[in-house]
Formats: C-alpha cells, sequence, structure tokens
C-alpha cells in the first residue's frame, strides 16, 4: 500500500506553489509569480513521466490512504489509480499543460493581474491532475467541480468586461447542470453498491448485465460528461469561454476541463458500455456535435471563436468515437487533439499579441505569413495535423475514428465524411484568411511583431508534438490498456490503412480545396454571402437557435425566481402574515365596540350569559 | 310542592329582572333587584315550610338581612351620584367603555 | 456541575457585564473575556470526545418535581454545537469590536450564548423549552436595539413568529409528557424516555406540533418569513448568530426530541418530513435569485441551507444523519462569515444592496479573496466544508428516497445561481461612481483574524471532517433506522 | 388537641379580622385620624388572622357551616399575600379604606372555610359589599369611580340574586343548604345559577363588562388588590361549586375560560389607556383561570391537583400588583408616557418588562411556570381546542406586553411626562414582584414549597 514517491509529487508540488505564491509572491513580487509554478510543472512532469514509464511497464497502483469522510461502513476514500488512461492523461496535462504555463509567462507578461492569473492557472492544473488520478467517483467529483471552479476564475479573469463575467457565469452554470448529472449518478450508484464501490477498481468487477439502476448511472454520467465536454446541447458555454486569456483557451481546450467529460466517459467505458441505447446515443451526440459545430466554425470570424467550435467539433468526434467503442481511438484523439489544439491557440494567441489585442477577427488579418512567419508555419504544422492530413498527429488518431465510423455504415459514415471535410474547411479556410492575402476587405495591422522566446520555444515543443505523436499509436495502446478494467479488452489502435486513409485524405483535400476557392479564388465570397443573406448569417450567429433558447431559458429561470421569492413570497405570502395583524386590529376594534358603557347592556350579556348556561342544561 | 309558589315566584323574578335590565332609572333598578331577591326567598320560604324546616325560614331571615345591607350599599352610591349629576341614570355612566 | 457551569458561566456574565457599574465602561473587554473563557471551557470538556473514550458527558440528575429533573448531558452532537456556539460568540463580539454600543449590546450576546448553551445540554424537556424561549428575549433585543431602519417590526415579528412557534412545541412536549403519565403512572419530561404512541390521531398531532415547533426556527417554508426580515434588520454580530446558532437549535431539536420520540410511527412520517425539506431547499434558492438585498440573500440562502440539514437527518440513515449534524456546523461557519462580511462592507458603506457595489475586488482585494470562498463554500464546492455536509445527506435520503433527494440535488446546483452572480455584482461589476459607492478600505488585521478563524475550519472539515464525524457519530448512531 | 386547634382556626382568624375592624373604627372615632396606627392595626389582624389559619395542621368538619381543607389554607394565603401590598403602601387619608378592606378579608376567610351554601352566600355577600365602595371611595387620578362603583354594584347584585335563585332551587332540591347535590334537574340549575355568581366575581366572558371600567377607574394599588384577591375568591367559588355540582356547568368552563382569553387578549390590544390595558391583561388571567379551574374539575378536583391554579394564583399576585403598582410608582397612563423610560429609568423599566414578559408567560418567569402548569394540567384533562384557543390568545396577547417592551427600550425619543418619585414601599414591592417573576419560573422546585401546602 505504499504511495509512490512520484504520486506524492504530483500533489505536493502544485499546493506548495499555490501556497507559496499566495502568501508570499501575490503582494510583494506578483511578477515572480509565474516561477514556483513552472517548477511545479516541471516537478509534475518528471513524476508523470515515470509514473507513465512504470505504467507502461505494467506496473499499476491503486492505493486509498487517506479517509476523507469516515463514518463506519459508510467512508469515502482518497486514493489515487494509476493505470494507463490516467497515466496518458497526466503525461498529456503535464507535458502541455507545462508548456502552456511557460508560454503564458511570456503572454500575460504586461498584464496587471499576473499574480492572480497564475495562481488560478495552477489551481486549475492541480485539478485537472487530480481529477485523472483519482480512483473513486467521490473524488473524482471533487476534482470535478475543482476544474468547474477554476475554469469560473479563468474565463472570468478580466473581470471588467461585462462579456467576460457573464461567460464565467455561463461556464460555471452549464457545468453545474452537467454536475447534477454527476451527483445523481454518485448517488445511485451508492444506493446500489456499498460506498467503498465508489472505487472503479471496485466497482467495474461487480457490474452485472446492465441493472436499471446502473443504467440510470450510465445516463446521469453522460449528462456529466455533455456539459464538461460541450457536446450538444450544452455546448454554449465553451466559445463563449473564450473570453478568458488565450493561455487558459489553450489549456482549457487541450489539456483540461474540456477532455475531463471524454475521460469520465473513457473511465466509465465498462459500466456505459452494459447500459443498453446509451453508446450509440453517444455516438449520435457526438456527430451531431461534431457537423453542428463545424458547420457554424465555418462562419466565424473572431479567430479564437472557430477554434474554439473547433474544439466542440473535435469533443464531438471523440464522442463519435467512443460511442462506436473505440475507446482507445477515442482517448488517442484526445491525446493528438491536445497538442495541435494547444498549438492553433498559441498561434492565435501570437496572432492577437502581434495585434496587442485579446482577441483577433479575420477582418483584422490578413497577409500575416510573411510579417510573423514562425508563427504562420506553426499553425500551417498544427492545421494539417488537425485536418487529418498523413503523417501528422492528427491523421492517425482521427482516421482511426473514421474507420471504426466507415466500418459502422450507414448515417455513422455520412457523418465520417462531413467531419472530414468540415474540419479541413474551417481550419484552412481561418489559415488563408489570417495568412495569406490580404483581401481587399481586410485591414491588417501595420506592424505586427513576432512574439518573444518564452513564447515561441514552449510552442515549438507543442508544434512538434502536433507533428508527431501519432506515430506512436501503438506504443499508446500500450500504455493506455495497461491496466484497463473494462470486462472485454480495449479495441486496438488501428494501424494505418489505405482505404479508410483515401477516404478520409481526400474528403480532406476536399475541405483544403473548397477552403481555397472559398476565400481566395472567388473573390470576398466569405464576406459577400453574409451581406446577401442576411438571415441566414443571423441564424449562423444565433447556433441554430440554441443561443436564444439558453436565453429565453434564463429569463424564465429569472422570472420564476422573481415570481416565488418577490411576487409571491415577500409580497403575498409575508403579506399575508403581516396583515394578520391589521386583522387582529380590527378584531381588536370589533371586540373593544362590545364594551359599550352602559350599565344596561352589561346586565343583558350577564342574563345571555346565564341562558346559556341554563340551556346547557338541556342536552 | 304547589306550583303556584314556583309561578309566583318566576313571575316576581322576572318582572325584577325586566326591571333592572330594561330601565334606565338606576332607583328603580335597585328597586328590581330587591324584587328579584324576594322573588328567590319565595320558594325557599314554601319550602322550609313544607319541610318542616326551621333552618330554612332562618336562612330566608339572614338573607333578607343581607339584602337590606346590600340596598344600603347600593342607595349609598345612588346618592352619592345624586349629589353630583342631575338625574340617577345609567345612560349618564357612559365615560367609562372600550 | 461543570455542565450547569457552561449555561450560567456566560449569563453570570452577562449580568456582570450589565449590572456592575465598575464593569459597566470596559462592557466589551468583560464580554469577551467571559466569552473566551467560555470557549476554553468548552474545548476543555471536550479533550475526551477528541480522543473517543468519551461518548457522553453527563450530570446525575436531580429531581424537582412533577417529574421535572435538572439534567443536563453532553455528547459529541452537543459538544460541536457548543462549541459552534462559543466560537461564534467570540466571533460576533469581535465583528463589532471598533462600534460605539452600550453594555447591554454585550451582555445580550453572553445572555443569548448561556441560553443557547442550555439547549444544547438539557435533558429536561422542561428547562429544553425554557432555555429555548429564553433565547428570544436577548436576540429580541440585539434586532430591536442595535439593527438597521427597520428593526423595530423586525424585531416585533421575529418574537411573535418565533413564539407562535414554541407554542406548538409547547403542545407537543406536554404530548409527550401526558402520555407517558398515562401508559407507565410516572410523570417525567426525560427527553431520553420519552416516546409517543405508534399510531392515531394523537401521535399525528404531536408530531405536526413538533414540527412546526421546531420548524420556526429552522425555519421550515412556509412559516420562515421571520427569517429574512430579522436578518436584513439585525446588526452583522446578530446575524451572525441568528444564523450560526439560532437556527441550529430547530434541527437539534428534531435530532434530540422528535426522532427519538418517535422511533416507529415517525418513520412513516419521514418521507413527509424529507419532501418538506426538499421543498424548503428548492424554495429558500429560487427565492434568494430574486433578492437585492445581500442579507436577504444570504437569509434565503440560509432557508436552502438549513433544508439540507433535515435531508439529512429525515433519511435516518447513518450517513444522512451525519451529513445533517456536520452541515448545523458547516452552515454556521459559511454563514456566519458571510454575514461577517457583509457586516463590515454595511459598517463601512451603510450599504448592503447589489446594486450599491461593484469592483470592490479593486478596493477590498482581501475581503473578495474571503467572500469568494466563502461563496464556494457556500454553494458545495467539493474541497470545502459545505459539500460533506450536502453529500452525505443527500446520500442518506438518496437511500430513503430517490425523488426527493433528486430534488435536493438540484437544489445544490442552484445555490451557485444565486450567490456567484451576486458575488461578481458586488466584488466584480461595474464599478459605481462614488456618489453611489463610496470607497471601501479592505480589511485590518482584526477583520482578516476573524475571517482565517472561520475559513480555516470550512478547509479542514472539507478536506478532513473525519474528527468531526468522529465526534458526532456515537450521538446520533442510536437514531439510525 | 387538633379537634379544638381546628375549631379555633376561621373562628380566630375571623375574630382577629372582626377585631381589626373594630380597632381601626375606634381610631377613626378620634378628631386627629392617624393613619399609620390604622395601618399597624390592618396588618396586625391580618397577621394574627394569618397565624390561626396556618398555625394548625388540621383539615376536617367544623360545624355544619364551617370546615377546612388544604385548599382553604391555599386561598387564604391567597387572599391576605394579596391584601398585603395595598394594606402596606396604600395612601389614604381615613380609617374607611382599611376598615372595608379588612372586612372584605373577613368576608374571604369566611367563604373559604364554609362548608355551607348558606354561609357561601353570606360570605361572598360579606366580601363583596365593602369592595363595591372600596371603588367608590378610592379613585384612580380623574377617573368616575363612583361610575364604576354601580356598575359594578348592579352587575354584582344581579348575580348575587342569580345566586340566590340557585340557593332556593337547591334547597328545594335538596332539603338543605349543604353542598352536597341530588344531580336531579332542579340541582343542577341550582349550581349553575350559582356559577354565574362566582364566573362573575372572577370577571369570565360573558360576565366581564364591569371588570375594565371597575380596574381603570380605582386607584392601581386598589385594581391590584381586586385583580388578586377578590379574583381569588371568585376562583374559589366556582371550585367550591364545582366540586359539588355533579356535572352541569363544568363542561362550558374550558370553553369560557378560551373565550375569555381571546375577548381579553383582543380588546387589550385596542387599548391606549395602561390601566385599562393591565385590567383587560387581567381578564385574560381570569380566562387561564377559568380554564384551569375546568380542567382541575374534568380530572377529579382533588385537593393535590389544585397545585397549577393556587400556584398561578399567587404568581399572579405577584404580577399584577407588580404592574399596578408601577403605574402608582410612576403615574404613567399612556403608552407614549412609557417612551425611553429603559434609558431614563433602567431599574424601573427593567421592573415593568419583567412583570410584562411575566404576565405574557414568556420563559423563564413565574408567570410562564404558572400557565404552563395550568396548560399541562389542561392538557392532561384533554381539553385540546380550549388549549389551541388559549394558546392563539397568549400569542395574541403577547402583541399587547412586547409593545410595552418596545416602547421603553426600542423607540427614540424619551416621554416628556415626569415621572413620580413614588413613595419607597411602593417601589418595594414593585421590584420585589418584579424579582419574584423574574427568579421563580426558573425554579420549578419551588412547586414542591406549594405543594406542601395544599398536602
Amino acid at each position: 500500500m505504499g504511495i509512490p514517491v512520484s504520486v506524492i509529487c504530483l500533489f505536493v508540488a502544485p499546493v506548495s506553489a499555490l501556497l507559496f505564491g499566495y502568501f508570499f509572491l501575490l503582494k510583494r513580487k506578483p511578477q515572480w509569480m509565474h516561477w514556483p509554478m513552472i517548477l511545479s510543472c516541471a516537478v509534475v512532469g518528471v513524476a508523470a513521466a515515470s509514473i507513465a514509464a512504470q505504467v507502461y511497464s505494467g506496473h499499476i497502483v491503486d492505493v486509498s490512504p487517506f479517509k476523507w469522510m469516515p463514518l463506519g461502513s459508510w467512508s469515502i476514500s482518497f486514493g489515487v489509480r494509476l493505470d494507463g488512461l490516467s497515466a496518458m492523461m497526466l503525461c498529456l496535462v503535464s507535458l502541455v499543460g507545462g508548456l502552456i504555463h511557460v508560454y503564458a509567462g511570456g503572454y500575460m507578461e504586461n498584464d496587471p493581474a499576473f499574480g492572480r492569473f497564475f495562481l488560478a492557472f495552477h489551481l486549475f492544473y492541480l485539478s485537472m491532475i487530480g481529477l485523472v488520478v483519482a480512483n473513486n467517483y467521490v473524488q473524482m467529483y471533487l476534482f470535478w467541480e475543482m476544474v468547474g471552479l477554476s475554469s469560473y476564475l479563468l474565463i472570468g479573469f478580466w473581470y471588467q468586461k461585462a462579456s467576460a463575467r457573464r461567460a464565467a457565469l455561463q461556464a460555471f452554470f452549464t457545468n453545474r447542470i452537467g454536475d447534477i448529472g454527476f451527483f445523481l449518478a454518485l448517488l445511485i450508484l451508492m444506493n446500489v453498491y456499498p460506498v467503498a464501490q465508489t472505487r472503479f477498481s471496485a466497482l467495474f468487477p461487480l457490474l452485472g448485465q446492465g441493472s436499471p439502476a446502473i443504467s440510470y448511472v450510465g445516463w446521469f454520467l453522460f449528462l456529466a460528461a455533455i456539459a464538461k465536454s460541450a457536446q450538444f446541447p450544452l455546448y454554449f458555454w465553451l466559445p463563449d469561454a473564450m473570453e478568458g486569456p488565450t493561455p487558459v483557451s489553450a489549456l482549457m481546450h487541450a489539456a483540461t476541463m474540456v477532455t475531463a467529460g471524454i475521460f469520465l466517459m473513457a473511465r466509465s467505458w465498462p459500466l456505459i458500455s452494459l447500459v443498453p441505447h446509451l453508446p450509440n446515443t453517444i455516438a449520435a451526440v457526438g456527430a451531431l456535435t461534431a457537423v453542428f459545430s463545424g458547420i457554424i466554425a465555418a462562419t466565424r470570424k473572431d479567430l479564437k471563436r472557430i477554434l474554439a467550435y473547433s474544439t466542440v467539433s473535435h469533443l464531438g468526434i471523440m464522442a463519435f468515437g467512443l460511442g462506436l467503442g473505440e475507446v482507445s481511438s477515442a482517448v488517442f484523439h484526445l491525446f493528438t487533439h491536445g497538442f495541435f489544439k494547444a498549438a492553433l491557440f498559441l498561434c492565435a494567441g501570437n496572432i492577437a499579441h502581434a495585434l496587442h489585442k485579446p482577441t483577433a477577427s479575420v477582418d483584422e488579418t490578413g497577409g500575416l505569413l510573411k510579417k510573423i512567419p514562425v508563427t504562420a508555419v506553426f499553425f500551417v504544422v498544427a492545421a494539417f495535423s488537425l485536418s487529418g492530413i498523413w503523417p501528422f498527429a492528427g491523421f492517425y488518431s482521427k482516421d482511426a475514428i473514421l474507420g471504426a465510423a466507415f466500418d459502422r455504415g450507414g448515417w455513422a459514415s455520412v457523418a465520417g465524411f462531413a467531419i472530414a471535410f468540415l474540419s479541413a474547411f474551417y481550419i484552412f479556410r481561418m489559415l488563408f484568411l489570417a495568412f495569406l492575402g490580404p483581401r481587399k476587405e481586410q485591414n491588417p495591422p501595420e506592424h505586427p511583431h513576432e512574439a518573444g522566446p518564452m513564447m515561441n520555444v514552449p510552442l515549438f515543443f507543442i508544434v512538434l508534438g502536433a507533428l508527431g505523436v501519432g506515430w506512436f499509436g501503438a506504443q499508446f495502446y500500450h500504455l493506455v490498456s495497461s491496466g484497463w478494467l473494462g470486462a472485454s479488452p480495449m479495441v486496438k489502435i488501428p494501424g494505418f490503412d489505405w482505404s479508410s486513409f483515401t477516404r478520409s485524405t481526400s474528403m480532406a483535400a476536399l475541405g483544403i480545396l473548397a477552403a481555397y476557392l472559398w476565400t481566395m479564388q472567388w473573390p470576398s465570397f466569405d464576406w459577400v454571402w453574409r451581406k446577401k443573406i442576411p438571415k441566414v448569417e443571423k441564424g449562423f450567429d444565433a447556433d441554430f437557435g440554441v443561443k436564444p433558447l439558453v436565453g429565453a431559458l434564463t429569463l424564465f429561470f429569472e422570472e420564476l425566481s422573481y415570481l416565488l421569492g418577490i411576487l409571491w413570497d415577500k409580497k403575498t405570502w409575508d403579506g399575508w402574515i403581516e396583515n394578520t395583524s391589521a386583522w387582529a386590529e380590527d378584531a381588536a376594534k370589533s371586540v373593544s365596540s362590545l364594551a359599550s358603557g352602559r350599565l344596561n347592556d352589561s346586565l343583558w350579556w350577564i342574563l345571555l350569559g346565564g341562558g346559556v348556561m341554563l340551556l346547557r342544561l338541556l342536552r | 310542592m304547589n306550583p303556584w309558589v314556583w309561578l309566583i315566584s318566576a313571575a316576581l323574578f322576572v318582572s325584577g329582572l325586566c326591571a333592572v335590565i330594561l330601565r334606565k332609572q338606576l332607583l328603580l333598578m335597585l328597586f328590581g333587584l330587591e324584587i328579584m331577591i324576594s322573588a328567590a326567598l319565595i320558594p325557599l320560604v314554601a319550602q322550609a315550610s313544607a319541610f318542616q324546616d326551621s333552618n330554612g325560614l332562618a336562612a330566608a331571615l339572614i338573607i333578607l338581612c343581607v339584602a337590606a345591607a346590600e340596598a344600603v350599599v347600593g342607595l349609598s352610591l345612588i346618592l352619592h351620584l345624586r349629589k353630583n349629576k342631575t338625574l340617577p341614570d345609567s345612560d349618564a355612566l357612559m365615560e367609562l367603555k372600550g | 456541575m461543570i455542565l450547569t457551569l457552561f449555561w450560567a458561566f456566560p449569563i453570570i456574565g452577562a449580568l456582570f457585564t450589565l449590572f456592575a457599574p465598575a464593569f459597566n465602561a470596559r462592557a466589551r473587554w468583560i464580554s469577551l473575556i467571559c466569552a473566551v473563557m467560555e470557549l476554553y471551557l468548552v474545548l476543555q470538556a471536550g479533550t475526551g470526545f477528541w480522543s473517543g473514550h468519551l461518548a457522553s458527558l453527563s450530570e446525575p440528575g436531580k429531581f424537582l418535581t412533577y417529574g421535572i429533573s435538572y439534567s443536563f448531558s453532553m455528547d459529541g452532537l452537543s459538544w460541536a454545537l457548543c462549541l459552534l456556539n462559543a466560537f461564534l460568540t467570540v466571533i460576533a463580539l469581535l465583528s463589532s469590536w471598533k462600534q460605539d454600543l452600550s453594555a447591554g449590546f454585550w451582555a445580550s450576546f453572553l445572555f443569548l450564548e448561556g441560553a443557547v448553551m442550555g439547549v444544547f445540554l438539557a435533558q429536561d424537556l422542561f428547562f429544553f423549552y425554557i432555555f429555548w424561549e429564553a433565547m428570544l428575549i436577548p436576540m429580541f433585543f440585539i434586532i430591536g436595539l442595535w439593527g438597521s431602519e427597520n428593526r423595530k417590526h423586525a424585531a416585533i415579528k421575529f418574537f411573535l413568529f418565533t413564539f407562535f412557534g414554541s407554542l406548538f412545541l409547547l403542545l407537543g412536549i406536554l404530548a409527550l409528557v401526558v402520555f407517558h403519565h398515562q401508559t407507565t403512572g410516572v410523570w417525567s419530561w426525560d427527553m431520553n424516555i420519552l416516546r409517543a404512541p405508534n399510531h392515531g390521531l394523537y401521535a399525528i398531532l404531536a408530531f405536526a406540533a413538533f414540527v412546526v415547533g421546531f420548524g420556526v426556527k429552522i425555519p421550515l417554508v412556509p412559516i420562515h418569513t421571520w427569517l429574512p426580515d430579522a436578518h436584513t434588520e439585525a446588526p452583522a454580530a446578530g446575524s451572525i448568530i441568528l444564523a450560526g446558532v439560532l437556527l441550529k437549535v430547530g434541527v437539534y431539536g428534531f435530532l434530540r426530541v422528535l426522532l427519538p420520540a418517535f422511533p416507529d410511527w415517525g418513520m412513516k412520517a419521514l418521507p413527509w418530513l424529507g419532501g418538506l425539506a426538499a421543498i424548503n431547499v428548492i424554495y429558500g434558492a429560487l427565492s434568494a435569485m430574486a433578492q437585492m438585498d445581500l442579507k436577504r440573500l444570504i437569509a434565503y440562502s440560509s432557508i436552502a441551507h438549513l433544508g439540507f440539514c433535515v435531508l439529512g437527518i429525515a433519511s435516518r440513515t447513518a450517513q444522512g444523519l451525519a451529513g445533517g449534524s456536520l452541515q448545523l456546523i458547516n452552515h454556521g461557519l459559511t454563514t456566519g462569515a458571510l454575514f461577517l462580511m457583509v457586516g463590515f462592507l454595511y459598517e463601512r458603506t451603510h450599504k448592503r444592496g447589489l446594486a450599491d457595489f461593484g469592483d470592490l475586488v479593486s478596493q477590498a482585494p482581501l475581503l473578495t479573496f474571503f467572500f469568494g470562498v466563502t461563496v464556494f463554500a457556500s454553494i458545495g464546492l467539493p474541497g470545502l466544508n459545505g459539500f460533506v455536509g450536502e453529500f452525505m445527506s443527500l446520500s442518506g435520503m438518496a437511500k430513503v428516497s430517490l425523488p426527493i433527494a433528486v430534488v435536493g440535488v438540484f437544489g445544490v446546483t442552484i445555490a451557485a445561481f444565486y450567490l456567484l452572480p451576486a458575488f461578481q455584482a458586488v466584488f466584480l461589476g461595474e464599478r459605481k461612481p462614488a456618489s453611489v459607492s463610496p470607497k471601501v478600505f479592505d480589511l485590518d488585521l482584526r477583520e482578516q483574524a476573524l475571517l482565517w478563524l472561520l475559513i480555516i475550519p470550512m478547509f479542514v472539515i472539507g478536506l478532513h471532517p473525519g474528527p468531526l464525524l468522529n465526534i458526532v457519530g456515537p450521538a446520533i448512531g442510536k437514531l439510525i433506522l | 388537641m387538633t379537634a379544638l386547634l381546628l375549631r379555633i382556626a376561621p373562628l380566630g382568624s375571623g375574630i382577629s379580622l372582626f377585631g381589626g375592624v373594630l380597632g381601626v373604627a375606634c381610631v377613626g372615632l378620634f378628631k386627629k385620624i392617624n393613619v399609620g396606627l390604622v395601618r399597624v392595626l390592618g396588618l396586625l389582624s391580618l397577621a394574627l388572622a394569618a397565624v390561626f389559619v396556618f398555625a394548625h395542621p388540621a383539615t376536617g368538619s367544623i360545624s355544619t357551616l364551617l370546615q377546612a381543607d388544604a385548599i382553604t389554607k391555599a386561598w387564604c394565603a391567597v387572599f391576605y399575600v394579596g391584601a398585603l401590598p395595598f394594606l402596606i403602601a396604600g395612601t389614604w387619608e381615613d380609617e374607611v379604606a382599611v376598615l372595608l378592606l379588612l372586612g372584605s378579608l373577613l368576608g374571604m376567610t369566611f367563604l373559604a372555610f364554609s362548608a355551607n351554601l348558606l354561609m357561601l352566600f353570606i360570605s361572598l355577600e360579606l366580601l363583596s359589599l365593602p369592595v363595591y365602595l372600596l371603588v367608590a371611595l378610592t379613585p384612580a387620578k380623574g377617573k368616575p369611580s363612583w361610575e364604576a362603583a354601580i356598575k359594578y354594584f348592579f352587575a354584582g347584585s344581579l348575580s348575587a340574586a342569580f345566586f340566590l335563585l340557585g340557593l332556593a332551587c337547591h334547597y328545594s332540591a335538596t332539603g338543605g343548604f349543604l353542598f352536597a347535590g341530588n344531580g336531579s334537574f332542579l340541582d343542577q340549575v341550582a349550581f349553575s345559577l350559582m356559577a354565574i355568581a362566582a364566573l362573575f366575581k372572577i370577571g369570565a366572558v360573558p360576565w366581564h363588562f364591569w371588570l375594565p371600567d371597575v380596574y381603570e377607574a380605582s386607584e392601581p394599588m386598589l385594581s391590584g388588590f381586586l385583580s388578586t384577591s377578590v379574583k381569588a375568591a371568585g376562583v374559589f367559588l366556582l371550585m367550591r361549586l364545582g366540586q359539588y355540582s355533579q356535572g352541569s356547568f363544568i363542561s362550558l368552563l374550558p370553553a369560557i375560560g378560551a373565550l375569555t382569553m381571546l375577548v381579553a387578549a383582543f380588546a387589550a390590544l385596542n387599548q391606549t389607556r395602561l390601566q385599562r390595558l393591565l385590567a383587560y391583561s387581567s381578564l385574560g388571567h381570569a380566562g387561564v383561570l377559568v380554564l384551569g379551574v375546568g380542567a382541575w374539575l374534568l380530572l377529579g378536583a382533588n385537593e393535590k391537583n389544585a397545585l397549577p391554579i393556587f400556584f398561578y394564583l399567587f404568581s399572579y399576585v405577584f404580577m399584577s400588583n407588580g404592574a399596578f403598582f408601577f403605574l402608582e410608582l410612576t403615574g404613567v397612563s399612556e403608552w407614549k408616557d412609557l417612551r425611553g423610560l429603559g434609558k431614563t429609568r433602567p431599574v424601573l423599566a427593567f421592573c415593568f418588562a419583567a412583570l410584562a414578559l411575566s404576565l405574557a408567560g414568556i420563559p423563564p418567569t413565574a408567570g410562564f411556570l404558572a400557565k404552563f402548569l395550568i396548560f399541562w394540567q389542561a392538557f392532561k384533562a384533554g381539553l385540546y381546542v380550549p388549549l389551541i384557543a388559549a394558546s392563539f390568545a397568549t400569542l395574541a396577547a403577547l402583541v399587547y406586553y412586547l409593545r410595552i417592551v418596545r416602547e421603553m427600550y426600542l423607540e427614540e425619543g424619551v416621554s416628556t411626562s415626569k415621572i413620580a418619585a413614588g413613595t419607597g414601599a411602593v417601589s418595594l414591592i414593585v421590584s420585589l414582584s418584579a424579582a419574584y417573576s423574574a427568579i421563580v419560573g426558573f425554579l420549578p422546585w419551588i412547586l414542591s414549597a406549594f405543594q406542601r401546602v395544599l398536602g
């Protein structure tokens, strides 16, 4: 039951960095705040590497050393489980997260709230690490919520902007809705099995063949994942979450936050796979999300927003893959996506940095290829990776999922085609609009400047990942599948396969071509259609009605609370209660008017009372 | 027992009661009270003679004394009022109410 | 004798503060010293509970008359609540330290402390009731004399409303006592042996009387409307004690009197009680969303949070009862801290409306930090104390009735919907012109220290509730069905 | 020996009170009346009477007219203690008030010892007639006490006439004046008629209209005596009648009690003059007492069970006298006169607040313990509905008791009316009563002492 030193490092380093930062640096030297954090990232990275190495060699750790809520037989523990899944996630989080930390050190340099930023940023990192190594659902819930908290803090980082505040709230509330699912899943789970069985290693072997309670658990976990991983229809918070600084977006989209939902589903796959109809639903929701947000991504102008919808789309792809039963491929895509999406975001950050703005729209870019060539190269690599062009990393993971989709046939293959086409289309549209040109509708900056090494060096490593992590599919599978708790073993990540390669690459190439024609060839088509058919553009802007719906729901809640809290509770109900004093006064007046002061009246009353006394005798 | 005794007594009692309750002249009301007391004594005396019980008769005498004392108190109160106010009328006594 | 000292000591201290002219001028010091000594006394008594070798500390009851006996006892639950009481009294006294207040103010808090101690310790229902009612008088004065604009009305409302509940409580107690006399021929007021009949209208009515009697204090919807007014008008220290301690006695009554007295029959009523609690949770949360006054908002949040306590204990499972009891402590800490901070704001600006502030973080970052942590504790973020209580309560209720637990889970979620926007509006939102919102100075050392004192336990309970559960556990063990 | 003692007790106390009357009358013969001497004589005779009542332990039948039981003694205690404040602190110019007071006490003593309905009637008249005169002779400042006395007299005499009619019916039905009835219809009518007189003396609704007028128009100190000793006499009468009545009106008593409480509570809400307010408060307490008597009768009417009523009356002696004496002491008459008293006269205000809360029945005051015992007994007797009504009446009554506290402590501004200094005796009585009210509720063991009086 010994706890490896590396595991202790995972927690001790970030916690001590946070405490040190809060208590010693925040007041005196906030500009040094990133150093302890980066140091802690380094420690965690080393620990993660050593853990991954151990897990790779088949050494699984699963210990519960500390009781959190001890109550006799009803006890919940803190513990860690280091198996393939968590080691993989640890690697991703620590590697990408650590690099983004370094990048952020450069990006946020001049922000007045530098210290606060890094505290929240590192808390985010810590929460995600805690989430991936948790060995039971309750503990996972703890970090799940902490991830939500830190994302709230970071999305609302520029709290002076009303939009940032609103986005932060929206993100937190939407996640909170998902948390209902997680919470309910926990409650049901603890009803069905003894409490100790919230521990994965104890729970999964116990699962029978789909008892009704377990299917509820599955569905509720899926609800949690929908919110956290921005699946349709609870995706809308993620594009709005762009209000945070770019490194936050990078971290959130690539390594932490949104991957948590996919991780949860992968972790619970032994359970979810038992629930009738659930996997197919997940696949369908994933496909819908992927296509839906891919289309919207193709119409956005804000660079970060395009990337955000692209993330939603890719999360959809992951869910799609999961739903098709390709757990290993899905998490592989999660892994590669972490790299290329981080790279894209950081490139977008570079562009924004170059423009001295928090965010950039395609109207303000164009022809950046010559002005910031390094960023452009990085972007191209990442874009190829995202489009799934061989031999970039994205190809290997995405192709595995698409292959499964084509094997499934029917709607799945249609979705697969659409996804392959759309991803290539929107990312290359963005690439062309940002780096080629400029078109006459664009107002590119006069003197943009390339980012410094503090930003570009970590970006370089991430781009390297986006280029090459795909080549290690077999090793990845070996890592991820070790310690797998499912009844049936994980599906292997397929290797290179010509037929699917042809299909997906051709679709991607088609997408690239279309993007080129759309943006570069026909004059200004990207702008023209907006003017020509404004209704359609409005539809896109409103996400086909999802945004108004959310607004209406929010309004409904506000009205409901006003109705209950003010109109009913205060005005009506409490009004009645307060009114009792008026009633009492009226009663007092009438009672006291009985005492007329007339002697004969009081004598009458005496007679009346006597009469009642005597009448009583008659019965 | 002779029902007529009861009847007379009841008639007297009720007329006394009416005087007390309906009239507003305080002296008349006091008079009514005395009638009521006397009316109550009638069955007492009648029963005492029927029972051949001297206790009852003695009691009637004692009660008459008490009634006399009561009349004295009442009269003194009413007379005092007459000194200050013009009419010893119950409607004049309306200061205390509510 | 030590247990008598627990309730008598603060009251004697209060009398000194109030009546000894020599002490009168230094009332705040005298009262603080008394409160700290009381806190020490309670801590001292608790060593046995910490180490786990002491289940309860009781004095031999002295039989007085008519079955009334002077008996006090302290087990883990009582101890924890006594500690909360003593602790929050110290906090409340210190929170008003800089204000110019008469001796009566300081004495009232000591009176209140003593009375609440009595409620937590009494084993005899007669004394329980006396202490229960004795709490009203000092609180009445605290609200009525040192509150804000509408204080008189709020004080009267508080008194009448809670007295209304107390009458039902009295009827309930009489029902138990008389029934016990009818069945055994012996008068007794001992809450440990009194049992209600197992069925029949008599039992139903007695049960309802207790629910109303305790429910007013908790407060249960729909007999809750005194609370927002009382909280809004009370001074900060008063709100801290009102929310932190006074609301707890209602739930404590459920645990100590109601549940043991209805061992079998109560089973049937539990879902109803749970349903009431679930309504409380949702009703309080939704109503809080609409409030534009910080104190009112927190008051409604108290209604919701106390709903979780009742939810937990209505399940009568180990985890539910423990969670409910834990939630009592948690709510005392978090809501106490919230009221404390709103009090600091009010002291500086004499405002408490959500619209009166904005962007306080730039002026008072420390206050923002503390408020933020407390808000997240209050909305049940795991790792902070609120979660542990709510989670255990709900998992207990889920064992008994899943639908009710589901409603409760929605309540957990909605908690964020009212607290976070309020937090944003006050601390992050647009900066208001100086005419609306005067400059707010950040916390001084005393205020920081008070808040650390409240916040550290939040983290400790959130991450390591074990010791507290061990203390409370045996006390509620016999209630588990 | 015990028989002798027993025989002496009522006669002895009667003789000493009568001696007091004679002595006081003699003092009155002198040209210059020494009020101090009158007071001393009155106190002496009261003390002597008390010695005779309490010096012997025995109870039982003494003669056809007299008897003694535990209740007799207990109630004598209430009568005497209730009259004591007035006797000690009353301000008067001649001996008449003391004369009348002692006469009334004589009536009460014989009432308590009566074994016979005739005796009961005579003592009732003996205690009532002086009281009418007392009311007339001792007005509150600027109040028409004669009007009140006449109202009191007529209403009282009317109810006495009913009593008399009842007496005649009883005699007709049983052939004697002994308490015990024979359960015939005529006898039941008799007891009902007699009970009217008792309820009138207590002031139960709807026989209560004289009560606020009389209490308001009399000097507050006299109102203290009226609301305690005289009311206790009424309660005693009701208990005695109920004990022997075999049904008839008993079942009505709880309802009457609850109704009285409600009427009193609501009527008091409308009052602006404090003395009238206290009068209605007293009416509310009368309601509790009627409820208590009803419960006592339903529970078998034995002497031991009389504790709640006894304790209630005894505590009420303090609360009511204290409150009325407070009015006497300070001279406040309206709400606004109370304003700011908490700041200007903290001790006085504390006393009155304690008395008000005690009258309201808030723990830990004596008033609570007393009311609590009555409620308990009523619950035991199964009077749930009247109890709930009584609870609501308590709540409604709390509104005006709280208003007293509110005016004294919470309202801004200070009353402009001058607070009189008051004599030492009056303030002593106020503070003693307040102390009793504030402390006794927390000492339930004191009940054992009261229980001992009842044997």
